[in-house]
């Protein structure tokens, strides 16, 4: 049997995807899985740190906002600087963001409404772990579900961004080409998903681990998820490929 | 400004009404004792809307803000608001 | 303290009377206060509670019926579901946003505080006129309304997996927001709001005691009339972060073993839930009013008690076991304040700047509520109500068709749903949408069903029928994705049971959901009245709303594992299937959608409900889906065939060609006790002889595929593009709300 | 104000920056519009808080108001912040 990874969710007060996550990885990927207490200031060796979804403290100023601040967070910052794999979904996409650990912002959605639906996204890249198990341009279906995915940047960091490889996913239609109407929350540039410049961080508003199993009907997640725990060294390095492809 | 009449300028201060349940501004408090503001007494939480206009005078604009005020920007069942004048 | 306060406090001068006997005195404020809150019509059924008896409350899988929290009911593997269903019409009229969340709010602590995790909540929703110039107010409150829902349930992380909305004029000055939540527990893990063991400490959690809602149940109590503006209470506003933290510290306070009884603080606040708790436990209680953790300084007695702040719960711990459990709530963020203690004696006292000020026994008063049979007469117009207006044929049926798919009634609901987060925790396999929807449960091979359904035009036309048909739909629509219902909660909403008429209405409405639910053999659980659903003496239409569970045992038997998710749902996605009909054909246009939303005609019998035809049909119904031989199945509702196949056809964008033998009208008459099912050409043969065996009729109407619906009868052709049929049917709500 | 030091009380409002659009901002203008508030140009949405707070002294009161602006109350990619005293 494949050695497994110790993967460690974040509790923060208002987390509500942190059962789910734990559940794809322990559950249908036999991983080792840990829940982390915010408060915490070890990541108790994990070599994956999972950021949940949720509404930590109620998301009542700025969503992921307070959270950012948390204890753990320091722990969280230093293992991603020295190459360790921290995936922030939904509402840990927006912590991460608000701890600088991923560049831009969110404001709330373009329709000024909360959005659960389901939605397409291009793969970018593949050359990353989480991504490793797509292949570029396949068009994957994930649930959405918030009301602060409205990615934002200036356009200068944007450039830099697209020319760095940083944006991993973007909401598409459903034959994979971007389109307004696609980008139901009204990103810049239809971005979904990015990743630090070495490419361990990666924030996503989608939810992949919502769709990992066919009996809920999709498990176009299962791979991310699956990528994110692949064995091999922590370090994933930086890639040129992708700003060549 | 190209329409007849002068332009205003007007910030709204919309605020939950005193007895009412704030729950942002305590959140807000509880986390900037979290990072270590130990000076906050309290916090409240709010909107604030910059309001640019047209009107014949003065007296008229501040009829119309009032009236954007009950019907939309403030909920009166459980905010109060406040107006002030930024130009003129 | 005279008659004149109690009558303010909406007490007779019987009732008043009774409380000076019951206490050999003359009540001080404070207990006036209480005695009125728990004597109003939401905390004491007292006009309801007559009628309520006739419900079947026991099955063999009950484990607690009404009475608790929420009902549970044993769902197999060692595990339980705990589910209710409450209203919060009259706040959300007032505050839709507030008053919708905090609707959410309740019902979720019904459940969490029964030591059920809540998993899934539905909503069933009611409004008035919301077209033109005077539906402005009517388009605001739908708008509240859902993000109120919405941005409650988001938060604290439970889906909203289904759900009922309806527009009717009756409502007009009166909306329904019904809320539904449903828990699941280890069976041994159960808990119950009961204060017992003589000295145990009472424990206060969650957020502070401020003004909001004072008298709030005696408002829900009473109609909307000019003077309601000016008692307005304080608003309580939502605070869905401190629910959650509450959830998850409540829910780990109870698996540690030292709580012995919890109670959230709902209608009535600290009223209710430290009387019900100790007349539960037989007990009484000693409480120190200065402990109550306040907002404001200046509240009084009277208020702390009938506050209803929301996001508050009392423990009652074992001896010396506070520290334990305010030690688990601090790790979440929560206070725990030791406000009392259980005692052996039956009464309440209450003591505040070190005086007494309430002294009362507490099981007189929570069980020694007055009790009314309201006197009940059928309407005078009931016979003129029910005189059958012909209806016209339709020259167009595909143009009556899309004009019924582009009313808000029949339209797509999704501009509500989308706002609901429906996939949170990882269980939903068929969201909104669908007839019923369906959850998995983790751990075992079963899922959970869940519906919720009413037709109020039925039941006004024929409260009785009207009833009958609320349950027959709910049960039909677990059948359709295989589910045997367990259980079954109600909120049943009606004007002033002080009219007649409206007696009638409530004892007649329950009376057929009675008879239907030993039918079916199903058990209500649990249930709420929400009365006094009036405004300048207009009533909303009865409207008893029916949540029912239902668990399907066996999950992987319905077929492959991907493909379940559209197994289940009802919709045309596998071209070649056969569609077939299920059930009696028969012209019923009683209150149907044909003639109340195209010709503005509510007149006639509803349609006839059959029992025993209905629970054939959900038993073929379910046969044939552990069977695993169909591909899907929808219900016949609102609207009829034509609109149900166009449902189909529309789910996944697949069409289908086919036949009936019936006249244009027929397309749209809602006979009950019918069903579509689709399975694979190979089946048919089989399936025909299961139905017969079943004695439920059935024709085969056509092939799915396609890119239109098709559909021959008698004397011509409905042939419609789908993608026609879904402009119309998306639009009808994001138009109408705007 | 119980503790050592001196209360003040500062309003901090906080506003998409310029070249952010302001997408709240936007559909309440909409609004307006649409129940017939024809003299109103623009609207900005933004955030108001009122902070009560102890402090040695004034000086020390805005240099906490700043860190706490730039650490939580605002967002310098999409905020601008401005802080006015309401008190002293
Ligand atoms: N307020 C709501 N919240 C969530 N889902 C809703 C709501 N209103 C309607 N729906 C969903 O839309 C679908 C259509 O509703 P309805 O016509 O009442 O269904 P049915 O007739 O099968 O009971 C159902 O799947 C229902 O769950
Ligand atoms: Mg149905």
């Amino acid at each position: 049997m494949a050695l497994k990874v110790k993967c460690g969710i974040v509790v923060f007060p208002g987390s509500n995807c942190d059962h789910d996550v734990y559940y794809v990885l322990k559950r249908v990927l036999g991983q080792e899985a840990v829940f982390l207490w915010h408060q915490e200031t070890s990541l108790q060796e994990c070599e994956l740190v999972v950021l949940p979804g949720g509404f930590s403290y109620g998301d009542y100023l700025r969503a992921g906002s307070m959270a950012a601040h948390s204890p753990i967070m320091a722990a969280v910052r230093r293992h991603a600087e020295a190459g360790g794999r921290v995936l922030g979904i939904c509402n840990g996409f927006q912590m991460l963001l608000e701890a600088g650990l991923l560049p831009g912002a969110m404001r709330r959605n373009r329709n000024l409404r909360f959005l659960s639906v389901d939605v397409h996204l291009r793969v970018e890249r593949n050359d990353l772990v989480y991504s490793s198990g797509y292949r570029r341009g396949d068009v994957l279906c994930m649930p959405i579900a918030h009301a602060e995915g409205n990615y934002v940047d200036s356009d200068e960091a944007l450039d830099e961004l697209e020319r760095a490889g940083q944006v991993v996913f973007r909401y598409v239609d459903a034959d994979g080409s971007v389109a307004a109407a696609a980008n139901l929350n009204g990103s810049k540039r239809s971005i979904a998903g990015v990743c630090n410049g070495d490419g361990n961080v990666l924030g996503l508003m989608p939810h992949p681990e919502r769709c990992a199993e066919d009996l809920l009907g999709n498990g176009d997640g299962l791979a991310l998820l699956a990528g994110a725990v692949q064995a091999g060294g922590a370090r994933v390095g930086r890639l040129a490929a992708a700003a060549g492809g | 400004m190209t329409r007849n009449g002068n332009g205003y300028v007007v910030r709204v201060l919309v605020y939950p009404r005193a007895e009412v349940l704030d729950p942002q501004g305590r959140a807000i408090e509880d986390a900037l004792g979290r990072i270590g503001f130990d000076g906050v007494e309290r916090i409240r939480a709010g909107k604030t809307f910059e309001v640019s206009l047209n009107a014949a005078s003065r007296a008229e604009a501040s009829e119309a803000i009032e009236r954007m005020c009950r019907q939309l920007l403030a909920n009166p069942i459980v905010e109060d608001y406040s107006v002030e004048w930024l130009s003129r | 303290m005279d008659a004149g306060l109690a009558a303010e406090h909406g007490l007779t001068t019987e009732e008043y009377g009774g409380l000076c006997d019951l206490l050999g005195r003359v009540p001080t404020y404070t207990e006036l206060g209480i005695a009125s809150a728990l004597y109003s019509e939401h905390c004491s059924y007292k006009s309801s509670k007559i009628h309520l008896r006739r419900f079947p409350t026991r099955s063999r899988r009950v484990v607690h019926g009404p009475g608790e929290n929420a009902g549970v009911v044993d769902i197999g593997h060692g595990w339980v579901a705990a589910f209710k269903m409450e209203s919060h019409n009259h706040p959300s009229f007032i505050e839709p946003y507030q008053g919708a969340a905090t609707g959410v709010g309740g019902i979720l602590r019904d459940v969490f505080t029964m030591g059920a995790r809540p998993i899934a909540c539905l909503d069933s929703l009611r409004f008035g006129d919301i077209d033109g110039e005077r539906g402005a107010r009517m388009r605001h409150l739908v708008d509240g309304v859902v993000r109120g829902i919405g941005d409650y349930g988001n938060c604290v992380g439970i889906p909203t997996v289904g759900g009922e909305t309806g527009f009717h004029s009756s409502y007009n000055g009166n909306i329904l927001v019904n809320a539904f939540a449903l828990g699941v527990c280890r069976r041994e893990r159960i808990f119950t709001a009961v204060a017992s063991g003589a000295g145990n400490p009472i424990l206060y959690a969650g957020s502070r005691t401020g003004r909001d809602g004072i008298h709030g149940a005696t408002m829900a109590s009473e109609a909307f009339d000019s003077e309601s503006e000016a008692k307005r209470p304080t608003v309580q506003v939502g605070d869905p972060f401190t629910e959650k933290v509450l959830l998850e510290a409540s829910l780990e306070a109870m698996r540690s073993g030292v709580v012995l009884g919890v109670q959230d603080m709902g209608a009535a606040g600290l009223t209710s839930s430290c009387f019900e708790m100790a007349a539960r436990g037989g007990a009484g209680v000693d409480i120190d009013l200065d402990l109550v953790p306040l907002r404001e300084a200046s509240l009084t007695p009277y208020e702390i008690m009938l506050s209803e702040s929301q996001e508050r719960m009392v423990f009652v711990t074992q001896k010396g076991q506070e520290q334990a459990v305010a030690s688990i709530l601090s790790r979440w963020g929560l206070q725990a304040s030791t406000i009392g203690r259980v005692t052996d004696d039956g009464r309440a006292r209450l003591t505040f700047g070190g005086r007494k000020v309430a002294d009362m026994p507490v099981e007189p008063l929570v069980d020694g509520a007055p009790v009314y049979d309201r006197p009940a007469a059928p309407p005078g117009d009931l016979v003129h109500r029910q005189e059958d207006v012909e209806p016209e044929a339709p020259d167009d049926p595909l143009g009556a068709l899309k004009r019924l798919l582009g009313t808000p009634e029949l339209g797509d609901k999704a501009w509500i749903y989308q706002q609901y987060d429906s996939t949170v925790r990882s269980n939903t396999i068929v969201g909104p949408g669908a007839d019923a929807a369906v959850l998995r449960l983790k751990g075992t091979p079963s899922g959970l069903a869940l519906t919720s359904d009413t037709n109020p035009s039925y039941c006004w036309l024929d409260p009785r029928t009207g009833g009958r048909q609320a349950v027959a739909e709910a049960v039909r629509n677990l059948a359709t994705a295989g589910a045997e219902p367990v259980g079954m909660t109600n909120c049943l909403n009606f004007g002033s049971p002080e009219n007649p008429e409206i007696a009638w209405q409530l004892r007649e409405c329950i009376s057929g959901m009675a008879d239907a639910c030993r039918a079916f053999d199903v058990p209500v659980i649990s249930g709420n009245v929400s009365l006094y659903n009036e405004t300048e003496g207009e009533a909303v239409r009865p409207t008893p709303t029916v949540a029912m569970v239902g668990v399907i045992d066996g999950l992987m038997d319905l077929g492959d594992e991907a493909e379940i998710h559209r197994l289940l749902g009802c919709g045309f996605w596998r071209p070649g299937d056969r569609v077939l009909l299920l059930g009696n054909e028969g012209d019923e246009f009683g209150g149907s959608a044909y003639q109340r939303l195209l010709y503005g005609v509510e007149a006639g019998r509803p349609p006839a409900v059959d029992l025993r035809a209905e629970a054939a049909l959900c038993a073929l119904l379910r046969r044939a889906r552990r069977t695993g031989w169909l591909s899907g199945a929808h219900d016949l509702a609102e609207g009829g065939l034509l609109v149900a196949l166009a449902e189909c056809a529309m789910a996944w964008g697949l069409g289908m060609r086919g036949h009936t033998g019936t006249s244009p009208l027929s397309l749209f008459s809602e006979a009950q006790g019918r069903a579509l099912v689709t399975l694979a050409p190979a089946r048919v043969d089989d399936f025909f002889a299961t139905a017969e065996e079943f004695g439920v009729p059935a024709s085969d109407l056509g092939e799915v595929g396609g890119d239109r619906l098709v559909l021959g009868y008698d004397g011509g052709v409905v042939d419609g593009a789908i993608d026609d049929l879904r402009a119309v049917w998306a639009q009808a709500l994001p138009r109408a709300v705007g």
